[in-house]
């Protein structure tokens, strides 16, 4: 183990959220470059030595935490019912808000099709969002953001680090399932309840 | 009334469409709106109190549209439908589409956000600090902090947050109304028969009744009592006076109905 | 490692106040002379690598803590690396606690509209504020007062002589009814500076 190393475990052993590389290096007085060497060799030995904790790299800085295979002991230690499950909803507008900040709620509740108030308000109670900025609009709408929290509760480095939105994107057989669904001119041509009806009788019936 | 529509399979209109069509339960030109609306209906029911509003009247909207192109295929004579009609509902559909697909790509992220939620869940963060040990050396946070100051912070936070309002006090109230401007221009057009606007509004120093004028002038266009003209855009319009030589008119205009402010 | 030592680990690393070997074994389902054993397997292993931290038997148990051969850096860290104020958000929370105490952080939660955890954790980690009781209801939610070290560092013999809330103060009936309908969990119902003398002796004695 070399100082810089040992050093690098010492503080993040004491620090009470994730520290990032630059504070380190000017700690140490070397250079951000040398601390992600050393913090990834000091990773790669807790892992190698199959340790409880690991050293990871989160919201901004590196932190130590539990491994995640030992949930089922820390579990039965950490009694704090913070973790609450979130509803689809709210992780619908939490995605939303994430891949788009800063955004308004009226941006929010478009995109979902339904009012986006209360979800908004619980991510916010949660800690998961908070308003970044005003619009400058008449109104001035709160502009929303995700937070540090967010990061650290999905385990990344920055907001940069969530899968590309890209790919999520429906594939052509569900944009075609829609399409198809909504357009008048492909509809069936032939009659759409089987047998011989009218189309008045059709008509009739399926609506 | 708080926000509550949400199960496990569904909540909102948006993602009740998607479901009923992404699932291939509904091709939506075979089965039934009818039964969509059910559907709905029985799911609201199911709600009971956690039925919201707005989720409602979106659902209404979607359901229209929908309606609307359904309607237009089924009814005979559809070939008479106007080209530019049939666009209309092509960017109504499009814009359907569009924002189905939005609803569900945003959706689909959620799942792996939620996914990674979990993931992290499983790990637990170190969080303890340099201990007692340190204390003497961090930096004094409460330093200019008073007794005073922590009272003012307190006062702020337990003051209700304002609610935004719309300031409605520099809107002018309407001193003229289109019918009575409709009424004055029967008067003072067949006098001049070709007018400039702004010769027609010079004098009127309220902008709303310049629009009022303006209004008027539109409403009388509508009618045939005057022909406008314009040579470019924002250039001069000039009106003419289309109807008889005399005031009476007046007495053959329909109604107009005063424009609510 | 065996799955024992990985436990401990995992566990001692997250734990904010040292865990004893009697806890470990109960959670571990063994003996605590084992655990005692395997602790000090542990700390072996850890001077043996020559890391920046080490697993030491302090009072109440065991706990991990920077090298004091580290001192240098980690005084570095505490002088020069973080805040040297308190965010507008803790000053908030202190605030809170101060004139509501005791009080949960859902509850410090719901009267500020976001989240509480980390600026709570911070005034605790200052020593600011720290846990006086824990809420009868479900969940059994920490509550908060304020400590001997803020009534010092405010030049305040004790809490009654925060100066009074001017002007309008909600009753407590409004702000309970506020705090019933922002909580999403069951809050404690807390007496609101009722009873003032009760309020200050838990926070004098238990600090």
């Amino acid at each position: 183990m070399t100082e810089d190393a040992k050093a690098i475990e010492a503080i993040v052993m004491v620090a009470e959220e994730p520290v990032g590389a630059g504070l380190l290096a000017q700690l140490l007085e070397i250079t951000p470059s040398h601390v992600e060497v050393l913090c990834h060799e000091l990773a790669e030995s807790y892992r190698r030595e199959n340790r409880g904790f690991e050293l990871v790299k989160v919201a901004g800085g590196y932190q130590f935490q539990s491994r995640p295979e030992m949930a089922v002991y820390v579990e039965r230690f950490v009694v704090d019912g913070q973790n609450a499950r979130l509803s689809a909803a709210a992780l619908e507008a939490l995605a939303i808000v994430a891949y788009k900040q800063p955004v308004s709620r009226a941006q929010v509740a478009a995109i979902r099709g339904v009012n986006a108030d209360a979800v908004m308000r619980t991510l916010a109670a949660r800690g998961l969002i908070g308003e970044v900025a005003r619009d400058d609009g008449p109104g001035q709408a709160a502009l929303f953001g995700t937070t540090t929290l967010f990061l650290e509760k999905l385990g990344l480095f920055s907001i940069e680090e969530l899968p590309p939105l890209a790919g999520f994107v429906p594939g052509p057989e569900i944009m075609d399932s829609l399409e198809r669904s909504l357009l008048a001119d492909s509809a069936p041509k032939v009659d759409l309840r089987g047998g011989g009806e009218a189309d008045s009788d059709v008509t009739e019936s399926t609506f | 009334m708080p926000y509550t529509v949400s199960t496990p399979v569904f909540e909102g209109p948006f993602d009740l469409l998607l479901h009923l069509i992404s699932s291939d339960k509904v091709e939506l030109w075979e089965v039934s709106l009818a039964d969509i609306v059910d559907g709905y209906v029985a799911t609201i029911a199911e709600l009971g109190d956690g039925l919201d509003l707005e989720t409602a009247t979106e659902f209404l909207l979607i359901a229209a549209v929908l309606l609307e192109l359904k309607t237009r295929r089924l009814l005979p004579g559809r070939e008479n439908v106007e080209a530019e009609e049939e666009f209309a509902l092509w960017e109504e559909r499009d814009l359907l589409v569009a924002r189905l697909l939005e609803c569900k790509t945003f959706k689909d992220a959620s799942r792996e956000l939620e996914r990674r939620i979990d993931e992290a869940s499983r790990s637990w963060p170190r969080r303890v600090g340099p201990g007692e040990l340190y204390q003497s050396a961090r930096p004094d946070v409460m330093a200019g902090v008073t007794p005073e100051r922590l009272r003012d912070v307190m006062q702020r936070v337990l003051e209700p947050k304002p609610v935004a309002k719309v300031e409605l006090t520099h809107v002018a109230p309407v001193r003229v109304s289109v019918a009575e401007a409709v009424a004055g221009l029967v008067v003072a057009l067949p006098e001049r028969q070709r007018v400039c606007f702004t010769d027609l509004v010079v004098g009127v120093r309220e902008r709303l009744e310049v629009i009022v004028c303006f209004l008027a002038l539109l409403e009388l266009y509508k009618q045939g009592c005057v022909d406008l003209e314009q040579a470019t855009t924002f250039g001069t319009l000039q009106v003419i006076w289309l109807g008889e030589n005399t005031t009476d008119v007046a007495g053959d205009l329909v109604v107009v109905e005063d424009y609510e402010g």
